[in-house]
């Protein structure tokens, strides 16, 4: 993992309904970079922007600052014509396997569509679905099929095979499997894993189930209100997490082995909301570690360890309470 | 639930407000009208609101129902000069708060009729009154600009007023409560619904043998028919002739009807080919076969014009003149002399319901045009169009017109001059023979010319001359001495009802 | 799901048998009508239909005030009701959609101007509308047609911005525009597929309101001018006999209902048949 | 939603500006004020006198600022046809439409609604059945055969109740059913349809999980969620109420507005429609306001900020 | 205590040595296009007095529709309980009268669902709903309902219970929410409470306190409760017993320590190796091929067997019976998996 990276992240905020009373700074300064073939997790829970943050890296919404490269070039300069060329190079796969198919579709149409609209000829398209199909474990007679005909995990796999049409470097994929049931979790999962082997792609892989992140990231970035509050490898963030939320996050996850965690539980209190208060730890009011800075200055993401960032006042300095 | 409830309360609220308590003594005439003026104001032209406003009103000469003109306000009336008449007035007669009439409200109403400003409806009727002045409290000189033999007539549209109930509540007032000499006093009017009032017991010709009158307006024929038979008023104008079997056969209610003066004529557009020809006109006057028409459609109500404009009854009717017989060969053949493409359609136009069956019978002769193949078809049209068009005597190429002469030929043939600027056919011995019976107050003279007038138009055919329009009423078993007019007046002062 | 007998299915079939039984009837006018529905008898006037007494077989259903035919009236009739309803139907439904389609998907300022006049327009009795427009521009089945279909585009307008608007944000049309799809392609492929089923239930429904709404400006005098005949000014001109001949308006009537009524079955059953989530069952 | 609702009311005075320029245009161009008022027997003083008063020497742009400038001033001009100020005339009738147009709300609303929940809670059963084709057959009836069907069978069999006009209450049953037919059918449709979605929700399986009666999960729980759309139908259909009430004031000889409009159109008396067009607006505005409140008392979930 | 043959048995003591709940042989059968088609397939279990049964399975196991069966929850036109019963309290509740069951629902039973959203009557108030209950089965007035009220929200973690209960549910957050729906679920004090996928809807953190709160209102309360789930982590930290389900049927049903020990079924071993495996980040996931059967596409035999790898031709004739296995624990399987001594006869 020497190669510069791919994919660079510098200072992405998204304001919406900026100026008015409502206004939400749902992503807030989020930088990270990403290198050919690896897996980078976004973690947080429902609203933390992980989503809004895939969405903005692919310029589908515009960022209100920041920057995104992409294997060199700056996206946020691309004039549109240009954009839809490059964007080609990214691809999404959507959480919910119901809404993100037009209805009136056939599987080979749905995953013909990215083709189509590249300008692909009619054969070709046909070609590449014979292809595609197999690929993600689907069977030919598949192709001519509704989207409400398929499984949950079906679905998924004809997600993964649009995807994958034009035959991107780097995926963004939004919760893939939260939808679906354990078993054909470790069946999408499996299949994301080979598929990435097989062609070395990139995925920013967003999920709220740290077990599921846990298999399949690198590296984790952890998200909280707009904000990336940790950020390591997966062995580092799971062995020693260090911002306090990361370690709520890991000790609410109900496992099938008991491991130490009931202390840990009682350490926060509340639930993830949205008022955001400008100055200070957007984690401060549920912290129990919380200091009189904490509600003052906002805490930047630090690297405190090779790799292992953290954004919090505390970090390094605290002993993780046990 | 709130707004609900508020509006539940709102809508039992206006109930009882409207709902008033009905004594059981009384006698209550209600007449279901077909339509309503908008005001009662007075001059309005149109005999609706002269109906209304004659219940509290007198003229100084007044028609019957049959249109024999009889004195009222004015006992007696002599001409002084060619252009002064004197008029003798009732004495005694009181207005309804009770002060007495006198000449100076003849003259308060005179020179209110003509006082462009006013836009006295009926100003035309006397249009060629000068003024007013009072001899008397009982005599009042009219003069006129010319000779005008019709201004005792004409006077009968005008509903004199009292100068000190203007003078005292001003102009707008009497437009809801009129206050008059007339049979019954006005106590409420609810515009578009209900005109009601009480009986003048003090009428100068006797007070009416009911209580109280209700005037409503209904204006679905149906619903009207409705109301009679179930009872809920005694008497209905502007009976649809289809429903007079029905009405009768009811056992509850009659009809009643009388032919009026007025002519139902099919005019055309004479500058406009083919009828431009005198020739083609009057084919299509042995076209039509006007005696299935009377019998099937006006159910045998009304008179078929004997080739001339004016019903038997009027005043310079010319009882020499014909009806051309119906003859679609003889049509056929004059239509063929003639010489004209039909093959393009040739539109009738028609008001809808302004007439007595009007779109029924434009309908009809359509129909019977059609069999001397002549694409006719029958163009209705809205009132404000055709009135427009009218004006602009841009109508046709044949449309449907009523003319009222009550009982005067003056009225009527006046239409048919150049300075009236309704009709388009020209002639000038017929211009000549109008003024010289307009310019004499000897009726000998007058007649010859209207005679001459008639046989004028018949040979020329400006219109079709088709039907003396009748007037339908219904009215209730109940009803006792009710009498239809001839100029859709209602007279209800000798009604009564068991 | 138990089988029901008054499903949607039995909608679908009642209401799409009596519209194709008006539709051939209309079709084959002048094979059925016994009479040229023009064709005066002032002689025979009003004459009952065969049911009632003094009613013949030579006039099924009677006879009008001209001693037309009425039978051949109501056939005839079906043609211009339908091809009124249709035509105006399909007028307002253009007009409708295109508005609604644009303000949906444009949003900002275009979507508040459109929408803006809907309301206004809406806030508008369209009967009022319908009246000053004829009343100013005499009755012909060009301008009926014309005043029906605009009196009518704002219903579309909404449903179909509506619907653009919800659908707008749904996955599908992401995915689209990530893969480089423009307006157009969006719009045509994506969204109308998805409206002109629902489009077309309100669209069917609407030929009865027209139908209804043509008969209503016939009772004000506004409708089509005679002799043409529509079922609507049979209706109005019989209302006036409805006492001493009211076979002419009830003919008339149940003739408007019996198609109304197909319209309105075939339109709600197919309603419940595309409705998602009646379908989950 | 009080908010969105202002701000839409911000677009009615400028809708209004144009639809008074459609109206006074058209109108003028299609007849003559003069033709209409005055009688044929006119003298050319009073066509000199009547031009002059009306302005109808200016041309027509002009003729609009005039009467747009005494609209500014509070004046809607007078009325040809009354000779009264327009603005009197029409809201002197406007108070028995409101009435009959509330009436046949309510009774459209309350019968609508249960029959529509009966239909919701049959499902595809006889009553459903019976119901739904019952209203499908009276929304295809044209209103005003209905209403004169209704005055023989009420009023002239069975003496019941009286043929027309206005007064008590019973005046106003066989008018206000004739119009809630036109609005009833859609309201038991909608309702049957809403229904049927509320009943599917998770919260009526909480309600009867709780140990509620069928009535009362009906009522308590189901009705209220399902009453959203049914209310804000009835907000858009009361345009389409007014412009009904023309029909049914027409045969059941209502004085309302909507019989105003139509004389007064006929009689191009300018003033009278423009001043009824704005009061039927107004109306419907305030209709769609008291709607927007209602909504917003019902679901709290309808902020009116 | 005098010893007693079983039918003999006070009414007192057999409640006292009896479950609080027997499900015997319950069948649910939904009416679909194609005919009936049966949701849930003899399913039997017993929760005993005090203890939490946890329901296990993926989407389309029945789990749900067992929970709603119970208090006949699924209206009459959309499905049916075709066999069997449901024995509370002495009574059989599959056939109690509606009026009978209202008695019960709410009152002696009580649930709480999945989505605490549109699981509350979004127009009503908080205190609203939570009253109902209480003046519905205890008759209170609304003033002395509005003070227990008060004390069911401290009860379940609210803080400021006054300002909460004139709130609506769409004010409150998803972890709120549920506390409400548990307070109202607690209102008339139940001795039984479905919990229908309590958690499944909330962020982990939420979902953390929600098990918490559950938990010691368990002990506290001695309620006996079943949690219906599809995450294993929740019913290893959470359930006494567990039954886990596939296709409409019950296929295994044990302690929790045990099941985790040592599952039986093949289809509750390839679960948890998915699960151990995502704990303990594995290279490739093993994992369940295939999909779950549609309801009316089962097949003859084990609805398993077609993505068991142990199957045979025995597993395919008929659906092997829950039979027990060891003490106190069954198993659907013609093979169950480390029970080598065990052979069921199909």
């Amino acid at each position: 993992m020497t190669s510069h990276p791919l994919v660079i992240v510098e200072g992405l905020s998204k304001v919406f309904s900026p100026g008015t009373k409502a206004s939400l700074r749902a992503v807030d300064n989020v930088s990270f970079d990403m290198v050919r073939g690896e897996t980078l997790a976004l973690v947080g829970e429902s609203g933390c922007g992980k989503s809004t943050t895939g969405r903005l890296l692919m310029r589908l919404i515009e960022p209100s600052e920041g920057r995104v490269q992409f294997d060199g070039v700056d996206f946020m300069s691309l004039s549109s014509k240009e954009l839809k060329r490059e964007r080609r190079r990214l691809q999404l796969v959507f959480q919910d396997p119901y809404s993100a198919f037009n209805p009136r579709m056939t599987a080979e149409s749905i995953i013909a569509e990215p083709m189509l609209l590249a300008g692909a000829s009619a054969s070709d398209r046909r070609q590449r679905v014979g292809e595609l199909l197999p690929l993600v474990g689907l069977a030919p007679h598949h192709a001519s099929r509704y989207p409400h005909q398929f499984s949950g995990g079906q679905r998924q796999r004809i997600g993964i095979a649009r995807a994958l049409a034009l035959r991107p470097e780097f995926i963004v994929c939004d919760e893939p499997v939260s939808a679906l049931d354990v078993s054909v979790q470790a069946q999408v999962i499996n299949l994301l894993v080979d598929l990435q082997q097989k062609f070395g792609l990139t995925y920013l892989f967003i999920s709220h189930d740290l077990r599921v992140v846990r298999h399949i990231a690198d590296r984790v970035a952890v998200m909280y209100l707009g904000r990336i509050v940790e950020l390591a490898d997966k062995k580092t963030l799971f062995a020693d997490p260090q911002h306090p939320y990361t370690r709520l996050l890991l000790s609410a996850v109900p496992q099938i082995r008991p491991t130490v965690q009931a202390g840990l539980l009682r350490t926060a209190s509340g639930e993830v909301g949205t008022a955001v208060t400008e100055s200070g730890c957007r984690f401060a009011g549920r912290c129990s570690h919380v200091i009189d800075v904490c509600r003052s200055a906002q805490p930047q993401l630090r690297p405190i360890a090779g790799g292992h960032q953290v954004a919090c006042h505390l970090a390094g300095n605290v002993e993780p309470s046990k | 639930m709130g707004i609900a409830a508020c509006s539940l309360a709102f809508v039992l609220g206006g109930v009882i407000l409207v709902s008033a308590p009905a004594s059981a003594q009384q006698k209550v005439l209600t007449v279901g009208a077909a339509t309503f003026p908008s005001s009662l104001q007075t001059g309005v032209a149109s005999f609706t609101s002269e109906s209304l406003i004659l219940q509290t009103y007198d003229p100084l000469v007044m028609r019957d129902n049959e249109g024999n003109f009889v004195p009222a306000l004015a006992e007696s009336w002599e001409s002084k000069s060619d252009t002064v008449w004197r008029f003798h007035l009732r004495k005694g007669v009181k207005w309804h708060d009770g002060k007495e009439f006198t000449a100076e409200d003849v003259k308060f109403t005179i020179d209110r009729v003509i006082d462009p400003q006013t836009a006295y409806g009926y100003l035309g009727r006397i249009g060629q009154v000068n003024g007013a002045t009072v001899v008397d409290p009982y005599t009042v000189d009219i003069s006129t600009k010319a000779v005008f033999p019709i201004l005792s007539k004409g006077l009968a549209d005008i509903a004199i007023e009292a100068k000190h109930y203007y003078d005292e509540v001003g102009v707008e007032v009497p437009k809801r409560k009129p206050m008059g000499t007339g049979p019954f006093i006005a106590v409420n009017w609810v515009p578009g619904d209900r005109y009601e009032l009480t009986a003048n017991k003090n009428y100068w010709r006797g007070a009416p043998k009911v209580d109280k009158l209700v005037i409503r307006q209904i204006p679905e024929a149906a619903t009207r028919i409705a109301a009679l038979i179930s009872g809920e008023v005694q008497i209905i104008e502007e009976v649809p002739v289809d429903v007079i079997a029905e009405i009768e056969s009811s056992k509850r209610a009659r009809v009643i009807s009388i032919p009026t003066s007025a002519a139902m004529v099919l005019t055309y557009d004479t500058r406009r080919p083919p009828f431009d020809n005198p020739k083609v006109r009057e084919a299509l006057d042995y076209a039509v076969d006007k005696e299935v028409i009377r019998n099937e459609i006006l159910k045998g109500k009304g008179e078929i014009l004997q080739g001339q404009l004016l019903t038997a009854r009027t005043f310079g009717y010319n009882p020499n003149v014909k009806a051309r017989p119906f003859d679609p060969a003889k049509a056929k053949q004059l239509l063929k002399e003639a010489n004209f493409d039909f093959s393009k359609p040739v539109a009738i136009m028609t008001q809808s319901g302004k007439y007595l069956s009007d779109v029924d019978i434009s309908n009809a002769v359509a129909g019977m045009l059609r069999n001397v193949d002549i694409q006719a078809n029958v163009s209705v049209v809205e009132s404000a169009v055709y009135l427009k068009q009218w004006s602009a005597l841009e109508m046709g190429p044949i449309y449907m017109v009523g003319w009222y002469s009550l009982n005067d030929a003056d009225f009527a043939t006046i239409w048919y001059t150049e300075g009236a600027k309704r009709s388009v056919w020209k002639n000038a011995e017929y211009e000549k023979l109008f003024v010289e019976a307009r310019s004499t107050n000897d009726q000998a003279t007058r007649d010859k010319a209207y005679q001459r007038m008639m046989e004028i138009m018949h040979a020329e055919n400006p219109s079709m001359f088709l039907f003396g329009i009748p007037s339908v009423y219904a009215a209730s078993n109940k009803v006792k001495n009710f009498g239809a007019a001839a100029d859709k007046i209602l007279r209800l002062e000798a009604v009564s009802i068991d | 799901m138990k089988r029901s007998l008054f499903g949607k299915r039995f909608k679908i079939v009642l209401g799409a048998g009596i519209i194709v039984a008006m539709c051939l009837l209309a079709a084959l006018a002048p094979y059925l009508a016994p009479y040229d529905p023009l064709q005066q008898d002032l002689l025979r006037r009003l004459k009952p239909p065969f049911f009632m007494a003094g009613g013949t077989a030579k006039n099924l259903l009677g006879t009008d005030n001209y001693g037309r035919d009425l039978l051949s009236r109501l056939i005839f009739g079906t043609q211009t009701s339908i091809m009124v309803g249709t035509a105006s139907m399909a007028l307002s439904c253009i007009l409708g959609a295109i508005a609604g389609l644009i303000a949906g998907y444009k949003g900002g300022r275009i979507e508040q101007l459109i929408m803006r006049f809907a309301d206004a327009h809406m806030a508008f009795p369209d009967v009022l509308f319908a009246i000053i427009m004829a009343a100013a521009f005499g009755g012909s089945t060009f301008n009926l047609i014309l005043v029906l279909g605009i009196s009518g585009w704002m219903i579309y307008a909404r449903l179909v911005f509506g619907l653009v608007r919800s659908l707008k944000h749904r996955s599908f049309v992401e995915a689209a525009v990530s893969y480089g799809g423009g307006d157009r392609y969006v719009m045509s492929r994506h969204l109308l597929p998805q409206i002109v089923p629902i489009l077309t239930v309100v669209a069917t429904l609407q030929v009865a309101q027209m139908i209804l709404q043509e008969a209503a400006l016939s009772f004000l005098g506004l409708g089509l001018p005679p002799p043409a005949p529509t079922w609507g000014n049979i209706l109005a001109e019989g209302r006036d006999r409805m006492f001493g001949a009211p076979w002419i308006a009830n003919c008339a009537g149940i003739a408007i209902i019996l198609i109304v009524f197909g319209i309105n079955m075939f339109g709600n059953g197919l309603r419940e048949y595309l409705d998602p989530q009646a379908k989950q069952r | 939603m009080l908010k969105f609702t202002l701000r839409r009311l911000a677009y009615v005075p400028v809708s209004l500006l144009f639809v008074s320029a459609v109206l006074f245009t058209v109108l003028r161009l299609t007849g003559n004020p003069i033709d209409t008022y005055l009688d044929i027997n006119r003298t050319d003083e009073q066509v000199a006198a009547l031009t002059k008063r009306l302005h109808l020497d200016q041309s027509l742009p002009v003729q609009f600022l005039i009467y747009l400038k005494d609209v500014l001033s509070g004046d809607f001009g007078q009325s040809l046809q009354f000779g009264e100020p327009a603005i009197h005339v029409v809201l002197e009738r406007a108070g028995a439409s409101i009435q009959l147009v509330t009436a046949a709300l309510l009774i459209a609303a309350i019968i609508g609604i249960l029959a529509g929940m009966a239909c919701a809670v049959f499902k595809d059963k006889l009553p459903d059945f019976l119901i739904s084709t019952l209203a499908v057959a009276a929304q295809s009836m044209p209103s005003f055969w209905l209403g004169i069907l209704l005055i023989q069978f009420f009023a002239v069999q069975l003496r019941w109740l009286p043929t027309s006009g206005r007064g008590g209450w019973e005046n106003l049953v066989l008018p206000a059913f004739t119009l809630a037919a036109y609005l009833l059918p859609n309201i038991i449709l909608i309702t049957r349809t809403s229904m049927l979605e509320t009943l599917r929700e998770q919260f009526v399986v909480t309600a009867i999980a709780k140990g509620l009666s069928g009535r009362q999960v009906l009522f308590r729980h189901a009705l209220p969620n399902a009453l959203n759309p049914i209310i804000s139908f009835i907000g858009l259909q009361i345009g389409r109420l007014m412009g009904g009430a023309i029909i049914t004031e027409t045969i059941f000889a209502w004085p309302g507005i909507g019989r105003l409009m139509i004389g007064s159109i006929f009689q191009r008396d300018v003033p009278v429609v423009i001043a009824g067009v704005l009061i039927v607006s107004v109306v419907i505005v305030v209709a769609n306001l008291a709607v927007d409140i209602l909504l917003s008392i019902n679901d709290p979930r309808i902020r009116l900020d | 205590m005098t010893p007693a043959t079983d039918h003999e048995l006070s009414p007192v003591l057999r409640k006292q040595d009896a479950p609080l709940l027997r499900v015997e042989n319950l069948s649910v059968a939904f009416h679909t296009r194609n005919g009936l088609v049966r949701a849930i397939e003899e399913v039997s279990f017993e929760v005993p007095a005090g203890k939490v049964l946890g329901i296990v399975g993926e989407s389309g196991s029945g789990k749900s529709v067992t929970a709603l069966s119970l208090l006949r929850l699924i209206p009459s036109e959309i499905a049916e309980i075709s066999s069997g019963s449901v024995w509370f309290g002495g009574r059989d509740l599959t056939r109690l009268s509606e009026r009978e069951l209202r008695r019960i629902r709410g009152r002696e039973i009580a649930m709480i669902f999945q989505e605490p959203m549109t699981s509350l009557n979004p127009i009503a108030s908080v205190g609203a709903q939570l009253r109902e209950p209480m003046q519905l089965h205890l008759g209170m007035k609304a003033a002395e309902a509005s003070r227990r009220v008060e004390e069911l929200l401290d009860l379940v973690g609210i803080p400021q219970p006054r300002k909460r209960m004139t709130q609506y549910p769409h004010e409150l957050s998803g972890g709120m929410r549920q506390r409400v729906m548990i307070a109202m679920a607690l209102s008339c004090e139940p001795k039984l409470l479905i919990a229908d996928e309590p958690t499944t809807a909330l962020d982990v953190t939420t979902q953390a306190q929600i098990l918490d709160l559950l938990r010691s209102l368990q002990s506290r309360l001695g309620l006996s409760i079943i949690l219906i789930t599809h995450d294993l982590g929740v019913v290893a930290q959470f359930a006494d017993n567990v039954q886990v389900m596939y296709a409409g049927r019950a296929i295994e049903q044990a302690a929790v320590a045990e099941i985790f020990r040592q599952p039986a079924h093949p289809y509750t071993e390839g679960l948890l190796k998915i699960v151990a495996d995502l704990e303990a980040e594995c290279g490739r996931l093993s994992s369940i091929e295939g999909t779950v059967p549609a309801p009316h596409e089962l097949p003859p035999g084990c609805a398993f067997a077609p993505r068991c790898p142990r199957s045979d031709t025995a597993c395919t004739a008929s659906p092997p019976p829950l039979s027990p296995i060891s003490p106190g624990r069954r198993c659907a399987c013609v093979r169950p998996v480390g029970f080598p001594q065990f052979r069921a006869s199909a």
